[in-house]
């Protein structure tokens, strides 16, 4: 199981990685963008996951003193939980940027933005 | 049609690594030392039921504080781009299709609703699934039900403010309490531990959570205030 | 003193959602769940409850107990006729969208009323317009006012008109 | 085995059943707001049944699985009812033979 | 026994979301695909209590009550959208 | 209950995969930002299958539900310059 989760995680960043690479609207690479960060979040999770074991949460079904024999690695959780929240505030500022970009080139196609260019 | 070779003569590349990390990949038949001591001694040592929980307000706090702080710039940074275009017309003036009136009872009955959901899911932290994120978005998203149903709605940018840095120097102020009462910054046993699985219990992880529960909805509904303030292109 | 008692219906209204959100009753949970619904229901004091607008009569109340088995047996029963009509190969449809008259005044009552002919299968309330309602009908039997009126929103509204007028 | 168990197995079968009806209705009929008929109500009944079923199976979770339930139940039909009413102002083409007195009235006073 | 019964109700209830997944690959309007999003997010809830059976945890609950929410605002969102109410 | 798992996980992927490819390729813009928040959402199920619902729940209310909602608010304000 964990096994074919982390293959979905991985062909989710690649799908992703093909978005951001070959759209040129900016919004469309920025859709693509959250796609491979969902995919990256699977991965991470997965590399935490152990078999036949539960949630890292104690309560009536797991009692405390037989918890490091039953709940999963909770490390690359908390991690994740981090990585999350800090994407979600990478795509508001990404957002606000491709709002300014519009305001002022009237286009969201990136290759209209030349002034970057060498 | 070269960048698209080129973008997938590069997939590919990725891909190979992937599969490679994919067919080596062994997971731990067992806990490693890190995730071992946390499973063993969280219950005794910081009496929350939620093992993530206990790791990110305390065993990680400080990687916590640094998180809100990035939300906090991120926010800063949305308004800030967001308001520094000249102001052509006011949000005001924006044509706007009204909501139903079905959409609108309906979103005054639920809101209040959805904020009691949110305050359930940080107050609860250290014992479900949950915490001062999650709540934080919860509250956000009952903010944005009602801007769904007005768009032109202003919500008092001083109080979310006020909110937000209230609890952000509270958060603080009860780190370094802990430096003075207990171990260290950010400990969580300068209020008595009780016992697992009740709510007040956990120290102060609860109080923690809270805060951070409403700095997090704040940053959140601030972004969702400003970009909702920006006039139509 | 209107305020006030809508403050108080959404403070005992999120109270009990509190308490069956923790589904327990104990001290801490209470004490906290008390200071959070008064805060809330400070915060929102335009906000509505559920009992809001409702008349608090003995008739009410005992109206408001019969709606709820009349409701999920008009749930089930229409359930079951559109999962013939799924099931018939041909698929025997008559859509309309038809328009009928309610004579509820309160803005619960009209929630409750549209919300309960959407969640009945073969029904769908697509716009509120002050007394007129329009529904989208899938197996329409009639498309004038009174008739439509007759058959989607008599039931329901005898009910709803003691609760809530 | 208690009884418990098999009401509760039985609900749950009779729940996943409506879902799947729901999931044929959306798939066969012909138009948007038939298929919003049959995906989102259906699909309603189905949900309240599992959880009953999931109810009967573990009576501890009853008090959550009856918020969850609530919750449903005055969500759903508003968020369908705003779908179809935004469906209905942008257009969206309605099988053959449709009566639509809504579209009439508008046309009259717009 | 009880085991096989929610076996086969995961089994039919996997049927639909597969169903709902075709109306959302295909849909022709954008109408089409919320309503078909709206149906699978429902559908998941069942899942989440389906799993939550299967490992006996009752704190798995708690995700099933934001689904529910975020489904109905999501659904609203673009709706509000379509008809340019946003 | 283990092979019902599998077979759970084996349909989340597949159902991510074709929302993903939907969000990357399709014609539509509001669709590629409900495909994407689909993605999310489901992934979070992923997380509740792979013992983790804190993360499921945070992306549940993060992932899928506030970034979507920002998706749309922005496209609402850039209406007419989607197509490009």
């Amino acid at each position: 199981m964990a096994l074919i989760a982390m293959a979905a995680g991985f062909i989710l960043i690649l799908i992703g990685f093909y978005g951001a690479l070959t759209n040129r609207n900016i919004l469309r690479m920025i859709v693509a963008f959250t796609v491979a960060d969902t995919g990256v979040n699977i991965v991470m999770v997965t590399v935490g996951y152990l078999r036949d074991r539960t949630a890292p949460i104690l309560d009536n079904a797991v009692p405390a003193a037989d918890a490091a024999a039953r709940i999963i690695d909770p490390v690359p959780q908390a991690l994740v939980l981090t990585a999350i929240v800090i994407g979600m505030g990478v795509t508001a500022l990404m957002l606000a940027f491709a709002y300014r970009f519009y305001e002022k080139k009237r286009t969201l196609d990136i290759t209209k933005c030349t002034e970057l260019k060498w | 049609m070269i960048r698209k070779f080129a973008a997938l003569l590069l997939l590919a590349g990725i891909a190979a690594i992937f599969m490679g990390l994919l067919f080596t990949y062994e997971p731990d038949p067992e806990l490693n030392t890190t995730a071992r001591y946390y499973a063993e001694r969280t219950a005794a040592d910081i009496g929350a039921a939620n093992i993530v929980t206990a790791i990110v307000v305390t065993y990680r706090g400080l990687d916590t504080l640094g998180e809100v702080t990035v939300l906090f710039l991120s926010a800063a940074i949305v308004g800030l781009v967001l308001a520094s275009g000249r102001r052509k017309k006011t949000a005001k003036e924006r044509t706007v299709t009204p909501a139903g009136e079905l959409l609108a009872t309906g979103s005054t009955l639920l809101a209040p609703l959805i904020m009691l959901l949110g305050v359930y899911v940080f107050v609860n932290g250290h014992l479900t699934p949950g915490g001062g994120f999650q709540g934080g978005a919860i509250i956000a998203s009952g903010m944005l039900l009602l801007l769904l149903t007005d768009p032109l709605k202003h919500f008092s940018h001083t109080l979310i403010a006020t909110v937000e840095s209230l609890s952000g120097i509270l958060y603080v102020a009860i780190g370094l309490l802990g430096i003075f009462l207990a171990g260290g910054f950010l400990d969580n046993r300068i209020l008595p531990i009780g016992t697992l699985g009740t709510l007040f219990s956990a120290g102060a992880i609860p109080l923690i959570y809270s805060l951070i529960g409403l700095k997090v909805g704040a940053e959140f509904s601030s972004i969702l205030a400003h970009l909702s303030e920006t006039e139509e292109l | 003193m209107k305020k006030a008692s809508a403050i108080a219906i959404l403070f005992l209204t999120l109270l009990i959602f509190w308490l069956l959100l923790n589904g327990s009753l104990a001290a801490d949970i209470v004490i906290v769940g008390v200071v959070t619904a008064l805060v809330i229901a400070i915060l929102f004091r335009d906000g509505l409850a559920v009992f809001s607008e409702f008349r608090a009569t003995p008739r009410a109340f005992l109206t408001a107990f019969l709606y709820l088995p009349y409701f999920l047996g008009e749930l089930i029963k229409s359930n079951l006729h559109i999962a013939r009509v799924v099931l018939t190969p041909s698929l025997p449809l008559n859509p309309a969208i038809v328009k009928v008259r309610t004579r509820l005044k309160s803005r619960m009552g009209r929630l409750i009323l549209a919300n309960s002919i959407t969640l009945t299968p073969g029904t769908l309330t697509v716009e509120l317009d002050g007394e007129w309602l329009y529904i989208h009908w899938v197996t329409a039997e009639a498309t004038d006012i009174d008739a439509a009126t007759a058959q989607i929103v008599a039931g329901f509204e005898k009910y709803l008109e003691v609760m809530y007028g | 085995m208690t009884i418990g168990g098999i009401i509760g197995g039985i609900l749950m079968l009779s729940g996943a059943a409506f879902l799947f009806l729901a999931g044929l209705g959306l798939v066969r009929m012909p138009d948007l707001f038939n298929r919003l008929q049959a995906g989102t109500k259906a699909t309603t009944l189905g949900t309240l049944l599992t959880l009953a079923g999931a109810a009967c199976l573990r009576p501890d979770w009853a008090v959550k699985l009856l918020l969850i339930g609530l919750f449903i139940l005055f969500t759903n039909p508003i968020s369908s009812q705003v779908l179809a009413r935004a469906a209905h102002r942008t257009g969206t083409p309605q099988a053959a033979g449709t009566v639509d007195r809504l579209a009439e009235d508008r046309e009259k006073r717009p | 026994m009880v085991d096989i019964l929610i076996y086969i109700a995961a089994a039919v209830t996997g049927i639909a979301f597969l169903f709902a997944l075709y109306r959302f690959l295909k849909g022709p309007t954008a109408a089409d695909r919320v309503v078909a999003f709206d149906t699978m997010t429902l559908v998941t809830v069942v899942f989440i209590v389906i799993i939550a059976l299967a490992e006996g945890r009752g704190i798995y609950l708690d995700v099933a009550v934001i689904y529910a929410l975020l489904s109905f605002l999501g659904v609203i969102a673009v709706a509000r959208y379509l008809e340019r109410g946003l | 209950m283990s092979a019902l798992f599998i077979a759970l996980t084996i349909l989340l992927t597949v159902a991510m995969i074709g929302a993903a490819l939907v969000a990357v390729l399709g014609k539509s813009m509001p669709i590629a930002i409900l495909s994407a928040g689909l993605v999310s959402l489901l992934a979070s199920v992923l997380f509740l299958l792979l013992a983790a619902p804190d993360v499921a729940m945070t992306e549940a209310a993060i992932g899928s539900g506030l970034t979507t909602f920002l998706f749309f608010f922005i496209l609402g304000r850039v209406r007419g310059g989607e197509h490009d």
